[in-house]
């Protein structure tokens, strides 16, 4: 039964683990393949997710944050959930060390559609930590074998706090790229901070990226969403042409379980990407 | 005197719909016809047309005091109650869930209802030996008298007998036969916390699977969160859908109060539960 | 090999932990089969506790806490009186050894008194032998 | 091929089964009768109506371990738990019973990534099927026939069951039915007039009403994204649930299902344990957001999955009528009953 099991996670090693945000509750973790056969296995695209599992705590769908062009690895961008439930997975996560081992299920649900988006000029909007597979989007985007398949590529990324900003490093090297247009905000900067100011729909709005065979690929907290999309339809973007990537409770992560059942979609096999067309043929129950 | 069912219903409408129509209350709390005659559901009116699809027979066993507090406070709701529902309203009322205000009681005095599952009597089990309400604002209907006054707790001596042994057995059985539906808690007018602690996952106090030692842990610290507070309706057990006799713990916590606190659950609105509150004079006694 | 009771106590920090304390500076004898932990009052005790360590295999349950009216929040124990009475009534009901679950007011001057009921009560769980129907099976 | 027996010849047969395998059919228990894998062969009991949970049970139990593990040791040391499957005999299935499997195999197998242990718990199983008492009056709660369903349709079983007074008659409906039944010592062929009386039965099966309104798949996924927003006509239809997981529980095609590690003493199992999405934490997230907290949203999200997503998704009403949920539902709340105001709800003015 261990053969082909869904059900049953491939072990992999932490090899690195960075701490993102100075509030210390969001950090990246590296894995390594314990078995290498399941690294051959593990063929994935951006955008899609994969079960964390740790026995005894239990199982976490996280979206995977490195992209299919880093070999050897996989990246994941947790926060310490627990504002309100205890976090149990988050929270052993985030105490354990380097070399630790967990398990890993996926990689499980659809990507952002590679194909529709090739040509095209693509605008990547996200907030806080829902970056994490925008991330791995715009690093598919730029490696030197994909980057000419894609059109004009703009990032608009904001987070509460400079502080709260993830992968600083890479947002820094990006600014100084010329094949990719990058901006960065923050809801309020401090002392330090000296690029710009503003919420992300209002940036933009400002920043005004032309909709003319451009997608909108646009991840964060619900309310950047709410706020985010009429900008877009302002700007003249279809609804074809929005993607978001959608959250819901998600137990077994290959639609058996029914609990992320949102319409006629199980938002883990169905999604978790969707375009705002598709989302409108869903009802409003997530 | 039999019982007219159908008076009480003619009852009931009347005082729903004027109720309804001078604005007293926003909602009715009574019964309604569900797929057939014999097994009536739980019905809102909220409207004075509404008022005609109340029905009121033996099968109108539910007790509606389980809704309460699902309105927010300060909703002027009128409910249907039998003798242990009111208790259940009182009860609501002395931890504070609902308030006195806000509610008009339609008490109905009763007796020979039925299980709809079973077409059983239920009155020797599960009324607490009450046939009138407790706490009523408008009677539906005269005070029953002359029925034959039970304790509620006289079923309960064929399980007093039995020795430590053959209860251990017997309740190892029993609860060892839930699926874990958790319609006993849904259906139970006190059990409103959210979440319930058999839910929390640190601690983690029992296992979601329906095995012994979770089940366990789940009915015996729900028969201790409703020690003194049980108003002995039998929901619980109606509820069940594998006939697990939860009555019969309810029963035998809610004697073991009564004898060593001296007070039922939900009899006065003026009275404390008696687990949050406590004599100086308690004696040692009861912990022996 | 003969039985060897576990017990575990969960004691009040104002008083019987206290007394449980000036009993091991006065070195006082008293059986090892009790593991104690320390609550801030005996009302903080939540009878999910006591089944809880019945199940995880405890053979005995000692709680101890302030005299009535000694209570350090002035009316803990006496809530806490009326609480573990329902425990006690209802782990009977269930067919539990009604022998297997203790309370005692110890206060932090009876060093001799905590000594001598944990000795009594290792002796009752002793003779009542190991407690086997809560216990998980491993 | 009909075979007959008779009634109180039931427990050689149950031997024989037995013998070949794991024996799985009804047994009369404390709270009325469930499917449990026979031990005795006197326990099996056909004079029954139907049992408390469905027969899903057999391939999808409350629970199944998926891997055992310690905290103490490393990952590698976990060990996938291998279910011990023998071929079994599903004894006294009836027919929208057996309906329902080949619902939840669209689900579970036919769709998306297979589920193992759906699978091969289905592949080791023969199903007997058994007719309903179509002499009896039918049962307020039920309601198969409106979906297709007939009391007595062979579909989907490898072997049917008819019994006429203490005659027990079994006909092969498969060709693994017929292996298995040609093997069975203990039985007799019928007499002709007997296989007209059984083939009669089966297309009188059909007249048998359980309620008498006639659906229409699609028409009804349609008019439940309809109304999907209307909050009143849902808070009304909800007003006395309870939102307890009963309806869910028994129900035979219901799928849904936590994954929980369970842990004592630092040995634990991953398992799949049963959930409903009537439980207010099923889609609690740990961010603390959860998009049905109301009692509505819950009942509305079950109905919906039933009447309209599942058709849209997967073709099949995903409900066969055996009117268990109307059964168990402490207050009697009726799925069907929902369904047909449903249908009215466009005309209703006021909801």
């Amino acid at each position: 039964m261990s053969e082909n099991n869904p059900y049953i996670p491939m072990p992999v090693e932490i090899s690195k683990i960075i701490d993102e945000v100075d509030t210390h509750d969001i950090k990246t973790f590296r894995f390594t393949f314990v078995n290498k056969d399941d690294e051959q296995k593990f063929v994935y695209l951006p955008g899609q997710f994969a079960e964390l599992s740790i026995y005894g705590k239990g199982e976490s769908p996280i979206g995977i944050a490195s992209a299919p062009t880093d070999a050897g690895y996989v990246e994941f961008t947790v926060q310490r959930a627990g504002a309100i439930l205890p976090g149990l997975v988050t929270s052993a996560l985030h105490d354990m060390d380097e070399g630790g081992r967990i398990g890993l299920r996926g990689p499980l649900g659809h990507s952002w559609p590679i194909e529709f988006l090739e040509k095209k000029n693509i605008v990547v909007v996200g907030g806080g930590f829902a970056f994490t597979t925008l991330r791995s989007l715009v690093k598919y985007m730029l490696h030197k074998d994909n980057r000419s398949r894609f059109g004009d590529i703009t990032v608009i990324y904001g987070a509460r706090t400079p502080g709260l900003l993830c992968y600083k490093d890479e947002l820094a090297a990006w600014e100084k790229r010329s094949d990719i247009k990058t901006i960065i905000t923050v809801d309020k900067g401090n002392e330090t901070w000296t690029g710009r100011e503003g919420f992300v729909p209002a940036v933009c709005k400002d920043v005004a990226p032309s909709p003319e065979n451009a997608v909108a690929v646009i991840c964060g907290p619900p309310v950047m969403i709410k706020f985010t999309l009429p900008v877009f339809f302002e700007l003249g973007f279809s609804k074809e042409n929005i993607l978001t990537s959608l959250e819901m409770r998600m137990k077994c992560g290959i639609g058996k379980c029914g609990r992320c059942n949102v319409g006629y979609k199980y938002v883990c096999s169905d999604g978790p990407v969707f375009s705002l067309a598709e989302l409108e043929d869903l009802p409003r129950d997530f | 005197m039999a019982i007219s069912f159908e008076q009480i219903e003619q009852h009931l409408k009347t005082e729903a719909l004027k109720l309804l129509e001078s604005g007293k209350v926003i909602l009715v709390l009574a019964y309604g016809r569900g797929y057939d005659a014999n097994h009536p559901m739980p019905y809102v009116a909220k409207h004075p047309s509404d008022v005609d699809n109340i029905v009121f027979n033996e099968y109108c066993t539910a007790n509606l005091a389980r809704y309460l507090t699902r309105y927010p406070r300060r909703t002027k709701i009128a409910i249907a109650v039998k003798a242990a529902d009111s208790r259940a309203v009182v009860q609501l009322i002395q931890e504070d869930k609902v308030c006195r205000e806000d509610l008009v009681v339609l008490g109905i005095p009763v007796y020979g209802m039925k299980n709809f599952k079973t077409g059983e009597v239920i009155d020797s089990k599960t009324t607490g030996g009450l046939y009138n309400p407790v706490l009523y604002d408008i009677l539906l209907g005269e005070e029953v008298h002359g029925q034959p006054v039970s304790s509620p707790y006289d079923v309960l001596a064929a399980y007093e007998a039995m020795d430590k042994e053959e209860r251990w057995a017997f309740w190892q059985r029993e609860l060892g036969r839930c699926i874990r539906c958790y319609a006993c808690r849904k259906a139970c007018p006190m059990c409103y916390c959210d979440p319930c602690f058999i839910d929390q996952n640190k601690p983690k106090w029992g296992e979601k699977s329906p095995e012994s030692p979770g089940n366990l842990m789940y009915h015996l610290t729900r028969f201790h969160h409703l020690a003194g507070r049980c108003i002995d309706c039998g929901e619980c057990s109606r509820a069940c859908p594998v006939d697990i006799p939860l009555y019969l713990f309810h029963k035998k916590v809610a004697k073991d109060c009564e004898e060593m606190f001296g007070q039922a659950a939900g009899m006065s609105i003026g009275d404390k539960p008696v687990l949050v509150n406590f004599r100086v004079d308690d004696s040692d006694k009861i912990l022996e | 090999m003969s039985f060897e009771p576990k017990i575990l106590g969960i004691a009040c920090n104002w008083c019987t932990y206290t007394g449980a304390d000036l009993a091991g500076t006065t070195r006082l004898q008293y059986p090892q089969n009790i593991r104690v932990v320390r609550v801030m009052c005996s009302s903080r005790i939540n009878p999910s506790f006591i089944f809880r360590a019945f199940q995880l295999g405890a053979d005995g349950v000692l709680i101890g806490g302030c005299h009535p009216g000694d209570c350090h929040y002035n009316t803990g124990n006496l809530y806490a009186r009326r609480r573990l009475a329902v425990t006690k009534k209802i782990l009977e009901f269930s067919g539990m050894e009604p022998g297997r679950f203790r309370v005692e007011w110890i206060s932090a001057s009876e060093g001799n008194r905590f000594a001598e009921v944990v000795r009594e009560f290792t002796e009752q769980i002793r003779d009542l032998g190991p407690q086997t129907k809560f216990k998980i099976s491993q | 091929m009909l075979k007959k027996t008779t009634i109180d010849k039931l427990p050689e047969l149950a031997a024989c089964l037995m013998e070949k395998g794991t024996l799985v059919a009804p047994v009369k228990e404390a709270g009325g009768f469930n499917f449990r894998a026979i031990t005795d062969a006197a326990q099996v009991d056909l004079i029954f109506h139907n049992t408390i949970l469905s027969p899903k049970t057999v391939f999808f139990p409350q629970t199944e371990d998926f891997v055992r593990y310690s905290v103490y040791q490393p990952i590698l040391e976990a060990k996938p738990v291998e279910p011990e499957i023998r071929p079994t005999f599903l004894f006294g299935v009836r027919p929208c019973d057996v309906k329902s499997f080949e619902i939840m195999d669209i689900h579970f197998t036919r769709t998306g990534v297979p589920d193992p242990y759906w699978r091969k718990r289905r592949d080791a199983t023969i199903i007997f099927g058994f007719a309903f008492d179509t002499s009896e009056e039918a049962d307020p709660a039920e309601f198969y026939h409106t979906l297709g369903i007939g009391a007595a349709d062979p579909d989907g079983s490898d072997v049917f069951m008819l019994r006429r007074d203490d005659v027990l008659f079994l006909k092969a409906v498969s060709p693994r039915g017929e292996n298995l039944l040609g093997g069975l010592a203990g039985l007799t062929d019928a007499a002709p007039d007997e296989r007209k009386y059984f083939d009669d039965y089966i297309a009188q099966g059909h007249d048998y009403k359980t309620r008498y309104t006639c659906v229409d798949a699609e028409a009804i996924a349609k008019e439940f994204e309809a109304i999907f927003h209307n909050t009143d006509f849902w808070t009304k239809v909800s007003n006395a649930c309870l939102s307890c997981g009963i309806c869910t529980f028994v129900c035979p095609t219901c799928y849904c299902f936590d994954i929980c590690d369970e842990t004592q003493f630092g040995q634990g199992v991953r398992r799949r344990v049963w959930d409903a999405c009537m439980f207010t934490d099923f889609t609690l997230e740990a961010s603390g957001h959860n998009p049905r907290t109301q009692v509505y949203q819950r009942l509305r999200q079950k109905i919906c999955h039933k009447y309209s997503f599942h058709i849209r998704k997967y073709g099949p009403i995903s409900c066969v009528g055996c009117g268990r949920c109307t059964r168990y539902c402490p207050v009697n709340i009726d799925i069907f009953s929902i369904v047909e105001q449903a249908v009215q709800a466009k005309w209703y003015k006021r909801m």
